[in-house]
């Protein structure tokens, strides 16, 4: 039935390269910037550095990978990690909320969120594009309205749990990022959610004619990344000490960029999770070694974008010589 | 049984695609533990019909009964707990999911910790697929199977929902010769256990075989429903397309030249295809047929450069030739009718004028800006020329009908200087009336002195057309018959199947 | 109008007569008929909103310009040069005879002011640079300023040592502070900067934070760091504080809540400097009336500024504070 | 073989609606800001001004309409146009080139950059979303290093030609960019190369099938695209009077919306140039009424997000209510 491939090994190598290609490229600039930088870049101290650097990046990430999955974009997530941390900053400030309170309104107006464009794109059937940049237009219109340009701040020192913090020596900020992590990882890979949405991104049609609740499903992707841009304006308001109006509005490319990079990792073109974490990485470790270096911060756009670039051909170039 | 219960009753339906009226006030009457027959031209809105009764699409006017109790479907989920269910006419699977996820999928097995229990889903798939005698590693990525298993995945899939009315849209289009024999057998002992089944097909052997009603569609109305015993093939035929039936067997005398057009010698290309020979006269018509998945797509399009020639020499015109692309075979003079309308021959939301002339704007250009006038005047001739039914050549492709789509492909091609002419599957899906006037095109076709290669896989086809048949196996060529070997289509099938 | 008074230099007289010849032409030209004829109209356009200075003069200017019996309309442009190119022209649209131009950005508004200016409407700039077409400036002397505010951190270390600077390029009075922080290293050739980053508008805390957090980890002995306003003090700041380093010293600009927070606690951040904006706003106000009734108003005013240290931080936070808690909701 | 409808009248008023609604809306526009600002709005310098003002978002938009009739997008105009002014500004001030050599090289250095896109997309086969994504961080970075964030100023007199002068009272960029919206017009309506990207969004696989170079297509219409971002740039920082390392970053989010305006105008959800003119021109009297109005800034934002979300939804419904 199926056929034993004639090149099998020489498929293999090229396969394991485009399979594991972005982590092996990972390795090797662990490897650099360790011989760059001996004394510094390999410490521990150091590698908390990166990881509580990437930790906003890679939950807009985790959540955004969710929705492009299913082969639908979310251009809010920018726009609504600033909108929310505002909305935290004046749960707290404005109106006193205690601190757990205010995190579970945030997290809630999170999910609203992005039920909002799940419902615009699923059952208003708006393009995903237009509706999530639309959505995003909107909600950085109200929170302009709301605070009018202006940051907020003076938060509770208990706020600081979220991103200030240390716990047994690590920033918690780490452990908020892990745990977000593993239970989108859990949900994708474990649950019916995570099958009906890998389904759905796979063949849309097929998966409503074995009667999925594609737009149920599709809702709830959209939930997923709202929260997750609930949990990163709650880190990046508690680690910046203040909520600022515009605080996460230039995340959205980046995380776009780390989803994209993250779905050459492990499988091949699929976005996934781990690759998506694999990308933050990329881009943190790559951040963080250029300025220890002490290169200049224009050249590390150059470099990050040549390593982007990078990731993305080694997979596509693989994938056009297969067909 | 004197009165016998009625599963489905379809009163008065209607339904509207803008402005094109798809179904108009149809009525519907299938009896329990029946097999009912749905038979029609392409876009006699057969599968809108059914797409109404399963919640797919919602009916515009009209109502739907099943087992006597209105329903009020609005999706498959709801069909499914209706217990009823679908063979769509599309493969509908994910390809990048295992065999067992897409049975499954939409009903996964879970644990008490509401995470999917993969191992227990592997082993029911194993039950479900033995119990259909279908031969599939549960395990296997969909996309690694060929055409026809993936029409038995689809169809295991649906059975084994257990439901109480199927409605199969054309199951054995991609299916070969034995499996539908099984498969015929199969739809049989599921009426034996009492259940409904709604069957779309244009193959009228197998209607008159295992169908107890037919119930006829033209022109999106219901014209009647027969019991198949009291109707002739002919009534049919003429109850579908409101004239009387041409006979199909249209084949001229042989006429072929000696001068060899195009040479195969040794040809192999990755994708299967494994040391095949053969040669195309001039003003010939060469036959491939094949069981599905036996290669003969793979064979031609690395022929025409479309996918890469690993290895072998091919001849044309005298002359050893490699095609990069599809763009240089087809300056050189060979076209390919694709087997996949929709998706490999037309753009479906442009108008049949842009369609047409996309291969040959060249002709109507100077300096890059396309002469609008002299395009149209072009595809209108090409219009009458081919016969093609349109209110208007500005319309969408997507409005018509099959079988004009298929001749708005053609329309393509001709008026170009084309040598060899290549049909794959030109008449899959086509009804009687377009089938035997897209013969006479390409009869018509190859009297005018281009060569013609014909990829089907209908015996009848093959036998009333071609002047030699070539047989092709698991992507070898495994034998070219001449005339008086194939008038047996044992013969052909023998060898296809191979011993 | 009141238009036509202004001072009688060349541009605004060539456009007098490209307007008359318009006006003849159209039935309805908008400055004849403007809303409220003889009313002065006063647009202030505001570059970004983020640093606290920037919302202060933004209401203050809009506050005294109503108090002073003027219709006011006001837009802010979001950190974006054309954006607020646009901004300018829709106010001259509206028929402002004034526009104010605060923190805008020099470069980007060359064309808009000249454009305003050939309308008759007189363009004045708040910390926006020299324009060519404004009829007045105000600015701090952000060279002597951030004179004071090196000075300040290079005698802290002893004028020996390693520090991390901060700044970027897109406003001039930061530009003029980089500008020091360079000659000062030139002069100082015991402090040697180790680390250069380069922050930017928006998310100037986070890009502060995390370019400091990285550069720390590579050059542990830095004792001081140099950067040109409080959003990228305070990034700087919590970087140290996150990494533990409680001893390095850092200035900022602009008297963000925070930053005097951090003064009053004795914490990394040791100074800071604020303009006095009370003062720059009604000399704005004056300039705007002597335009109005066509006298000449010098080009250049000064904006004072005060630096704010663990001395006098006590009064600035009361201050402060009770402007938050006016114009908060 | 095709039936009259039955319900034809019915099906005309809603196909109206959904394919002139944009234009309506326009219109509906129009007439408020004209109630509520009779003097001003409707003046002729103010409607010059409203054009002047969407001459670099719909240069820019139409380039892209044309990137996005082939089903792909192009991230990169954003970054394209500020970098592109920046070369324009070098050229004149660093070099001393003259104004028009300048002004082709800008233009041809647009037209590379597209290029690279297209071959990226096209050739390689990095999905078009990345694929521009990394080549405008790669820009963008290249920009930021030769700048260092220093805006060029001090260009020629002449060079004003482009944005900032005046030829019959009227500000010359509208010439420059109805020129640049006709041509292209002509050469989506026209030419084989427009034929050839209609078929393309429309069916590549078909579209291949028939003989059309489907890549080379494809980078042509990248070209298009960094021609236009050339243009804008030129135009911008002849404008501003400098050449902002930044300028033309912000306009690569209005330039999608305004496309995906454009499709609901017209054509039924089909991109098309003049249906991008509608959408730039709907965004630029919102822009402009609103501040004629004295609306808050804030207020506008919300105000943006609001119309674009109804324009996309309006066709959308209608689209869905058709199945
Ligand atoms: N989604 C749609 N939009 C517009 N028109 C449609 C749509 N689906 C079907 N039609 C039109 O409705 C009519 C009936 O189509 P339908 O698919 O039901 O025919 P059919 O009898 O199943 O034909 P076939 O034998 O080719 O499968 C055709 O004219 C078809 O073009
Ligand atoms: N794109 C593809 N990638 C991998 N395998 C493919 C692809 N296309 C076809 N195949 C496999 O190659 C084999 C030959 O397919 P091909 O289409 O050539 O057969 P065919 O004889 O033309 O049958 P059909 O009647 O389906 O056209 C099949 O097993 C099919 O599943
Ligand atoms: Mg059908
Ligand atoms: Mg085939």
């Amino acid at each position: 039935m199926l056929k034993t491939a004639v090149k099998d090994k020489k498929i293999r190598i090229s396969e394991y390269a485009t399979k594991y290609g972005t982590i092996l490229f990972l390795i090797f600039m662990f490897i650099v910037f360790s011989a760059l930088q001996p004394s510094t870049f390999l410490s521990l101290g150091n590698l908390l550095t990166i990881l509580r650097q990437i930790v906003i990046l890679s939950i807009l990430g985790t959540g955004l990978t969710v929705v492009m999955i299913t082969g639908r974009i979310d251009l809010t997530i920018g726009y609504a990690a600033s909108f929310l941390g505002i909305v935290a900053g004046a749960l707290m400030v404005d109106f006193g909320v205690p601190v757990w309170l205010t995190a579970i309104i945030t997290l809630i107006v999170g999910a609203i969120l992005g039920s909002l464009s799940g419902v615009a794109v699923a059952f208003i059937g708006i393009p995903d594009f237009i509706a999530t940049l639309s959505i995003g237009f909107l909600i950085s219109g109200v929170n302009q309205a709301y605070t009018k340009g202006h940051p907020i701040s003076g938060m509770p020192e208990e706020f600081g749990v979220f991103g200030a913090q240390f716990f047994m020596g690590i920033p918690t900020s780490i452990f908020f990022m892990i745990i977000f992590l593993i239970i989108v990882f859990v949900l994708l890979n474990y649950t019916r959610f995570g099958r009906h949405v890998y389904a759905i991104g796979g063949n849309e049609e097929s998966t409503m004619m074995s009667g999925v609740n594609v737009k149920k499903n599709l809702i709830w992707s959209y939930v997923v990344s709202g929260i997750g841009a609930g949990l990163a304006a709650l880190i990046l308001s508690s680690r910046l000490g203040t909520a600022h109006p515009t605080a996460g509005d230039d995340y959205l490319m980046e995380a776009l960029a780390t989803v994209y990079v993250g779905g050459t990792a492990f499988k091949n073109g699929e976005f996934n999770i781990a690759g998506t974490f694999v990308g933050a990485m990329i881009i943190g470790v790559l951040t963080n070694g250029l300025t220890l270096c002490n290169v200049q911060y224009y050249n590390q756009d150059i470099a990050k974008g040549l390593v982007i670039f990078l990731a993305v051909t080694i997979t596509s170039i693989q994938k056009t010589r297969k067909k | 049984m004197a009165e016998q219960e009625l599963a489905v009753q379809m009163v008065n339906i209607s339904k509207y695609f803008g402005g094109i009226c798809a179904v108009h006030n149809a009525n519907l009457t299938v009896k329990k533990g029946t097999i009912h027959a749905l038979l029609g031209e392409n876009g006699a809105g057969k599968s809108t019909l059914m797409k109404m009764l399963c919640g797919l699409l919602k009916c515009d006017e009209g109502k739907v009964y099943l087992f006597g109790r209105e329903s009020k479907i609005k999706s498959v989920m709801e069909a499914q707990v209706q217990k009823l269910a679908i063979v769509p006419q599309e493969l509908a699977l994910v390809e990048y999911f295992t065999v067992a996820e897409n049975i499954y999928l939409g009903r996964e097995q879970c644990n008490k910790l509401k995470m999917i229990d993969r191992q227990l889903m592997f082993e029911e798939t194993e039950k479900v697929l033995r119990d259909l005698k279908i031969d599939l590693d549960v395990r296997a990525k969909v996309s690694s199977l060929s055409v026809s298993q993936k029409q038995m995945l689809v169809i295991a899939k649906v059975l084994s929902l257990n439901a109480e009315i199927i409605i199969m849209d054309e199951p054995t289009a991609r299916l070969g010769k034995q499996e539908i024999d099984d498969f015929l057998k199969y739809m049989k002992y599921l009426r034996s256990q009492g259940k409904t089944i709604i069957y779309i097909s244009h193959k009228l052997e197998e209607i008159f075989e295992i169908c107890d009603e037919i119930t006829v569609l033209r022109d999106g109305e219901v014209i009647a429903t027969y019991p198949v015993a009291e109707i002739t093939q002919e009534q049919l035929i003429k109850d579908m397309v409101n004239r009387n039936s041409e006979s199909l067997d249209i084949r001229k005398e042989t006429k072929i030249l000696d001068e060899v057009i195009l040479q195969a010698e040794h040809v192999s290309c990755d994708k299967m295809v494994k040391d095949v020979s053969f040669a195309l006269h001039k003003g010939e018509i060469l036959g491939f047929y094949g069981l599905v998945g036996s290669g003969r797509t793979e064979m031609i399009r690395a022929l025409l450069g479309i996918d890469p020639l690993k290895s072998g020499v091919v001849t044309y015109k005298g002359k050893q030739v490699r095609f990069k692309n599809i763009r240089e075979s087809m300056k050189a003079g060979l076209v390919l009718i694709p087997e996949e309308r929709r998706k490999q021959g037309l753009v479906m939301n442009m108008s049949i004028r842009k369609n047409a002339s996309l291969t040959k704007l060249k002709n109507f250009s100077r300096l890059g800006f396309i002469d609008q006038k002299k395009e149209k005047e072009s595809i209108l001739k090409s219009k009458d020329n081919l016969q093609l039914a349109c209110a208007s050549i500005e319309n969408s492709a997507g409005s018509l009908s099959g079988g004009n789509q298929q001749k708005v492909v053609l329309a393509k091609f001709i008026d170009m200087p084309v040598d060899i002419y290549i049909f794959d599957e030109p008449t899959r899906g086509i009804d009687v009336g377009a089938k035997s006037e897209i013969y006479s095109l390409i009869e018509r076709i190859s009297g005018e002195g281009a060569s013609v290669i014909i990829i089907s896989s209908e015996i009848p086809e093959v036998q009333s057309i071609c002047d030699r048949i070539a047989i092709m196996k698991e992507g070898e060529v495994v034998k070219i018959l001449q005339p008086d070997e194939f008038r047996n289509a044992e013969t052909i099938l023998k060898y296809s199947i191979g011993g | 109008g009141c238009t036509t008074e202004s001072p009688a230099d060349a541009p605004v007289e060539e456009t007098s007569k490209e307007e008359k010849a318009a006006a003849t032409e159209e039935s309805s030209d908008s400055k004849e008929t403007a809303p409220m004829d003889g009313d002065v109209v006063v647009g202030v356009s505001i570059n970004a909103l983020d640093a606290i200075n920037n919302r202060q003069v933004f209401e203050l200017m809009q506050e005294k310009v109503k108090a002073a019996g003027y219709e006011c309309m006001a837009t802010n442009a979001n950190g974006t040069a054309v954006q607020q190119s646009t901004d300018i022209e829709n106010l001259v649209q509206q028929g402002c005879n004034v526009i104010v131009v605060l923190n805008g950005d020099t470069d980007g508004l060359t064309n808009a002011v000249k454009e305003a200016a050939s309308k008759g409407v007189h363009v004045i700039s708040v910390e926006s640079g020299y324009i060519p077409g404004i009829s007045a400036y105000f600015t701090k002397n952000d060279f002597a300023l951030g004179a004071t505010m090196y000075m300040m951190l290079a005698s802290e270390m002893g004028y020996d040592g390693e520090i991390i600077a901060t700044g970027h390029n897109e406003h001039p009075a930061i530009r003029a502070r980089v500008n020091v922080q360079e000659a000062m290293l030139k002069e100082y050739s015991n402090i040697k900067l180790v680390n250069r980053i380069t922050t930017g508008y928006p998310g100037t805390t986070e890009l502060a934070y995390n370019g400091v957090e990285s550069a720390l980890q590579q050059n542990p002995d830095v004792e001081t760091i140099w950067c040109t306003f409080d959003l990228e003090a305070l990034g700087a700041a919590q970087a140290c504080e996150a990494l533990g380093k409680t001893d390095i010293k850092i200035v900022g600009a602009d008297g963000e809540i925070d930053v005097l927070y951090e003064i009053r606690d004795g914490e990394q951040i040791i100074a800071t400097s604020v303009a006095d904006l009370e003062a720059t706003t009604n000399n704005v106000i004056e300039t705007i009336a002597d335009l109005e009734a066509g006298e000449n108003v010098s080009m250049f005013h000064e904006m004072p500024y005060i630096m704010i240290t663990k001395e006098n931080v006590d009064e600035w936070i009361e201050k402060t504070e009770s402007y938050l808690k006016e114009n908060g909701e």
